[in-house]
């Protein structure tokens, strides 16, 4: 639809609906109207706004990849009035999307590289599109290492994707579930992802860590991380904050002078330094 | 009924019932074959104290032309004093709208217990009267209408 | 320097207390809410005719809420409000203390809830002749102008909720208006939404309104909605003989009951 | 700059022959007891009598509710009615004071921060702004500290001076200006030369707001200074909403059964769940963050990221303030600390 107006958003069939973990639902989303498929894309990292009629928009990234074409996929966990209001629909039903929003994943400048992603609960999902953004150019990169950890055996989202990584021999897996959360069957690590993250003292050189995860997490993995000599420009993340419009007017998202929709959602640890605690 | 210009007009009314007297004298006046006017949609609650005023305000803003209320007589709440708190708090509210202009004969207020279900019948028939006579809620609607959109005035 | 003045620089100097919220000079000849903390700006503070602010609101501030050493500079609102605030536990007994006036502008010191609910039972309760009067002129009014009325001032609010923020008895942490499960009132500030905010404020203040009217007072488009809690301030004493602001005990109207209410609409 | 003379008589007449001509004007207006900014169908409606308008002229394009567009639900599909362009009238705004006029270079900045706000552009384009100088001033006052003055033309398209007989110096400032001052130029006649400065109120600048950039953001990790500052701060919305640069907004779905529409409507930093997540976690948790917020967004962010300030001076904030937390001190406490 041609349209001039920046707050219509597109709409979006949903094509597939899968429950993740208590609470938590993927949706994959298809374009209604054709010319908007095709006058769309984006690149990893990138956000929108999803929304239900009659309720209201929420913020959230696009979960897929942007080298999987045709749809795009979004991941979230009820909790506030939209996410409710959108695990209460099913496949067939119509929501709104505007976006892509938000700067993105530098995986050009990671060619030749390992990259190690860190990621825990549901922060899983933002990381999940460079996950397989990287997995299907995995010519450019070299060793590709995932840690992820989450509340329990149950929290830990898209099971069959982690099997799928799990069994490939070009990524090295590491699941771990927070002590008390795992199940008499359980065979991944029992810790918090700090603590792994310790353990494994990944190398340093020449690799790229990419984190994403609750604050607490984060803030126990970066001096880690430093430990184990990653430079602050080789550490990306990605925050979020309440978002109203997604580019750099409704006044809620600025981090400082940084807002994290137009010149965020990624971070390099550097920039993140360089930014007031404010998030 | 009686009235020339008000002929063609059935209110849309909103029943907030409790769950232990009127909702069940309601189902009385059902069982008893008594026939009572069709406008009513009943909302049950467990009790009168949990009938806020908001719900009354959310009724009119969706268009309801009138509304009952009705529970347990005084000193029969299934809850011992549910429904003094409401009686207190309707006292007043009613005196509000009154305040702020709003007819409050649009709101009927009864006491019906499980074994009045020719009273809960009586109720209904006379207050879908009432406001059949005081004609729809048109101030309230052309607020509704209002809410679409606002601009400099 | 006044006796308020030479008693606030006594009262910081002592070391027994560190702070005195009161009120200085602001713009434009207005009185303002000021936070007193080195005895040498005790001279800052002043009380006249022009402090009718109801500062009992920030007493239970987060800033200052834990801090003991707190003293208020109060006027007969604020008394009444800080009573009210006791009866609801919103505030505590030593927490602080009350520097209020007589007749001849003596200093009174209260230092307790009970001195504190003897005090403001010397005062005058209920509406001032002019509140009285705008009450009646609209009560005078036929249905439609009231209606009319309201209608035309509600239309006017832009939803800023200085009414309720200047509000001591509004203390919610989550206010009905920021519940968005549903929503029950809308955001946007149309005169329907308009008009249940401010029916629903007014509700949650039946029996707690101490008739300040600071709601009013803060209105940046001056809209007289300190008359729709005054409405249910005066039902509540013509119905129930309760005022609020008058007693530390728990009884404000809608909290309580009594078998023999009586009301003539319930069929 | 070009200068005309507009007798009052002819004043009268142009207003009257833009009403006349489906013009949508919006002028002061004294309305119960407020002087506001409202549509107005005859010239006698407008008054002259205020120093500012208690909201500012921003409702023009940015009104306090703006439709963005409608849906409807029917089962499971869904149909969006876009916004109807069409549907913004041509305006005159009249009788802005020139720091009102100044706020809508604030608001574009925003507005057309990369995307642009079609919406907002649309309103502003099809709206003729003619300013009307100060003539006074009070204690709230202080467009001269920040940049602007009392007869500043910068964002009028015509800027009227009234003189003391009653008429009107022209002065016209932009081509939409000059074209609506073709349009009647049988209205205008040459300009006598007088004296704009001396007709003017007199605004003491009693600081710099470059001084005020200059230092803020030395002030940010401050924590106890801005508590303090916020201290008497009791958190409603009303500076912001009042104020002719805030543009922070709310985006809401308002519904009747199944249709409905989506709405952008004013929203505050100083309110407490501004910036709250679903998780809890609130960003700005205390009021001293909050009018950190306010502030650094106005002297720090605003100038660094759109190269404007967010203040023009009007005062507006600090009179609608109830516990009158006047900005322009606390400008000039950040100066002295």
């Amino acid at each position: 639809m041609e349209t001039q107006n920046i707050y219509l958003p597109y709409l979006m069939q949903i094509d597939k609906v899968s429950e993740d973990a208590p609470f938590v639902k993927t949706f994959r989303l298809k374009f209604i109207n054709p010319e908007d498929e095709a006058n769309f894309s984006f690149q990893t990292g990138q956000f929108g706004e999803y929304s239900v009629a009659g309720v209201g928009e929420s913020t959230f990234c696009i979960a897929s990849s942007p080298t999987r074409k045709g749809y795009i996929e979004c991941t979230f966990r009820k909790a506030g009035r939209v996410t409710t209001a959108l695990s209460d629909l099913e496949e067939g039903n119509t929501i709104g999307f505007r976006g892509p929003y938000g700067n993105v994943f530098p995986i050009d400048e990671w060619k030749g590289k390992n990259l190690l992603f860190i990621a825990g609960g549901i922060a899983l999902p933002p990381m999940r599109s460079v996950i397989w953004n990287c997995l299907d150019l995995r010519e450019n990169f070299k060793d590709i290492t995932i840690l992820y950890g989450a509340k329990s055996v149950a929290d830990l989202v898209y099971k069959h994707e982690l099997r799928e990584w799990d069994e490939r021999p070009d990524v090295k897996l590491v699941t771990t579930v927070d002590p008390g959360g795992e199940t008499h069957d359980w065979t991944g690590e029992v810790g918090f992802v700090p603590t792994i993250l310790d353990k494994m003292a990944p190398k340093a050189e020449n690799t790229i860590a990419i984190v994403c995860g609750p604050p607490i997490m984060i803030k126990y993995t970066f001096p880690i991380l430093e430990k184990c000599g990653f430079a602050d420009e080789m550490v990306y993340t990605t925050l979020e904050n309440r978002m109203k419009c997604g580019f750099g007017k409704c006044g809620r998202c600025n981090v400082g002078k940084t807002y994290v929709c137009k010149d965020g959602p990624v971070f390099s640890l550097k920039q993140l330094k360089q930014m007031p605690d404010e998030y | 009924m009686e009235t020339n210009n008000t002929n063609s007009f059935e209110p849309k009314v909103v029943a907030f019932v409790c769950n232990w007297c009127t909702y069940a004298g309601a189902d009385l006046t059902g069982t008893s074959r008594i026939k009572y006017a069709t406008n009513v949609k009943i909302i049950r609650f467990p009790c009168t104290g949990r009938i806020d005023f908001m719900l009354l305000m959310k009724a009119f803003a969706n268009g309801a032309d009138g509304i009952i209320i009705s529970g347990c007589h005084p000193n029969d709440c299934h809850y011992t004093s549910g429904n003094f708190h409401a009686r207190r708090r309707w006292m007043i509210f009613r005196n509000l709208l009154d305040f702020i202009g709003m007819d409050v004969n649009r709101i009927v207020f009864s006491w019906v217990s499980a074994a009045e279900g020719a009273k809960w019948a009586e109720v209904v028939n006379e207050s879908v009267d009432q406001f059949r006579q005081l004609g729809p809620a048109t101030a309230y609607q052309k607020l509704i209408k209002n809410s679409e959109f606002q601009e400099v005035e | 320097m006044n006796n308020l003045q030479q008693k606030a620089q006594q009262l910081l100097e002592s070391g027994n207390y560190g702070l005195i919220v009161g009120y200085e000079k602001g713009t434009s000849g207005k009185a303002r809410p000021v936070f007193i903390r080195k005895a040498e700006h005790a001279s800052k503070l002043i009380f006249d005719e022009s402090c009718d602010q109801n500062i009992a609101v920030y007493l239970y501030r987060q800033e200052i809420k834990h801090d003991k050493k707190k003293v208020i500079v109060a006027n007969h609102h604020t008394l009444k409000s800080i009573v009210e605030l006791a009866a609801e536990n919103q505030v505590f007994d030593g927490d602080f203390m009350v520097l209020a006036f007589a007749e001849n502008g003596d200093i009174i010191e209260l230092n307790t809830f009970k001195e504190i609910e003897k005090h403001v039972a010397t005062l005058y309760h209920g509406l001032t002749e002019a509140e009285a009067a705008m009450m009646k002129k609209i009560e005078d009014m036929s249905l439609e102008d009231r209606w009319a009325f309201w209608e035309n001032e509600f239309s006017k609010c832009i939803k800023c909720y200085a009414c309720r923020a200047s509000c001591p008895m509004c203390y919610c942490p989550t206010c009905t208006v920021e519940i968005n499960q549903p929503q029950w009132i809308s955001v946007p500030s149309h005169t329907l939404g308009n008009l249940e905010w401010h029916v629903m404020r007014a509700m949650h203040l039946a029996g707690r309104c101490v008739t300040c009217g600071q709601c009013g007072k803060a209105c940046p488009l001056e809209l007289p909605i300190q008359l729709l809690t005054y409405k249910v301030a005066l039902d509540s004493k013509q119905f129930f003989d309760s005022v609020a602001g008058t007693s530390i005990c728990a009884d404000n109207a809608l909290a309580i009951y009594k078998p023999e209410d009586h009301e003539n609409f319930i069929r | 700059m070009e200068r005309k003379l507009l007798t009052k008589d002819s004043y009268r007449s142009l207003i009257t022959k833009l009403i006349g001509q489906n013009y949508q004007v919006v002028a002061p207006v004294k309305k119960d007891t407020m002087i506001d900014f409202l549509k107005i169908s005859s010239f006698d409606e407008i008054t002259e009598d205020y120093i500012v308008t208690v909201s500012s002229a921003k409702t023009v394009a940015f009104p306090r509710n703006e439709k963005l567009f409608d849906y409807e639900k029917q089962n499971k599909k869904l149909t969006q009615q876009d916004y109807d362009f069409d549907s913004i009238p041509q305006s005159v705004l009249i009788g802005v004071r020139p720091c009102d006029a100044f706020g809508f270079h604030s608001l574009s900045s925003i507005f057309c921060w990369d995307s642009i706000d079609k919406i907002y552009t649309t309103r502003l384009e099809r709206t003729t702004i003619i300013g009307l100088s100060c003539n006074k001033a009070d204690d709230y006052c202080f467009c001269t500290s920040a940049k602007g003055s009392p007869g500043s033309t910068a964002g009028s398209d015509i800027l009227l001076t009234k003189m003391t007989d009653g008429n009107y110096i022209v002065e016209i400032v932009t081509e939409k200006g000059a074209k609506l001052v073709a349009d009647f130029s049988d209205l205008f006649t040459a300009d006598g030369g007088a004296d704009k400065e001396s007709l003017l109120a007199k605004v003491a600048a009693n600081f710099s707001v470059d001084d005020v950039l200059a230092k803020i953001n030395s002030k940010f990790e401050d924590e106890a200074f801005w508590t303090e500052q916020a201290m008497r701060c009791i958190g409603c919305g009303a500076c912001a909403y009042v104020c002719p640069t805030c543009a922070c907004f709310d985006i809401q779905d308002e519904s009747h059964g199944g249709k409905g529409h989506r709405v952008r409507c004013w929203d505050s930093c100083g309110l407490s769940l501004f910036t709250l997540h679903t998780s809890g976690h609130n960003p700005r948790e205390n009021q001293g963050q909050r009018w950190r917020q306010r502030l650094m967004h106005k002297f720090s962010y605003m100038p660094d990221r759109l190269n404007t300030i967010g203040c023009v001076g009007c005062g507006r904030c600090s009179r609608a303030c109830p516990v009158d937390m006047n900005i322009a001190e606390h400008c000039m406490s950040i100066i002295e600390n």
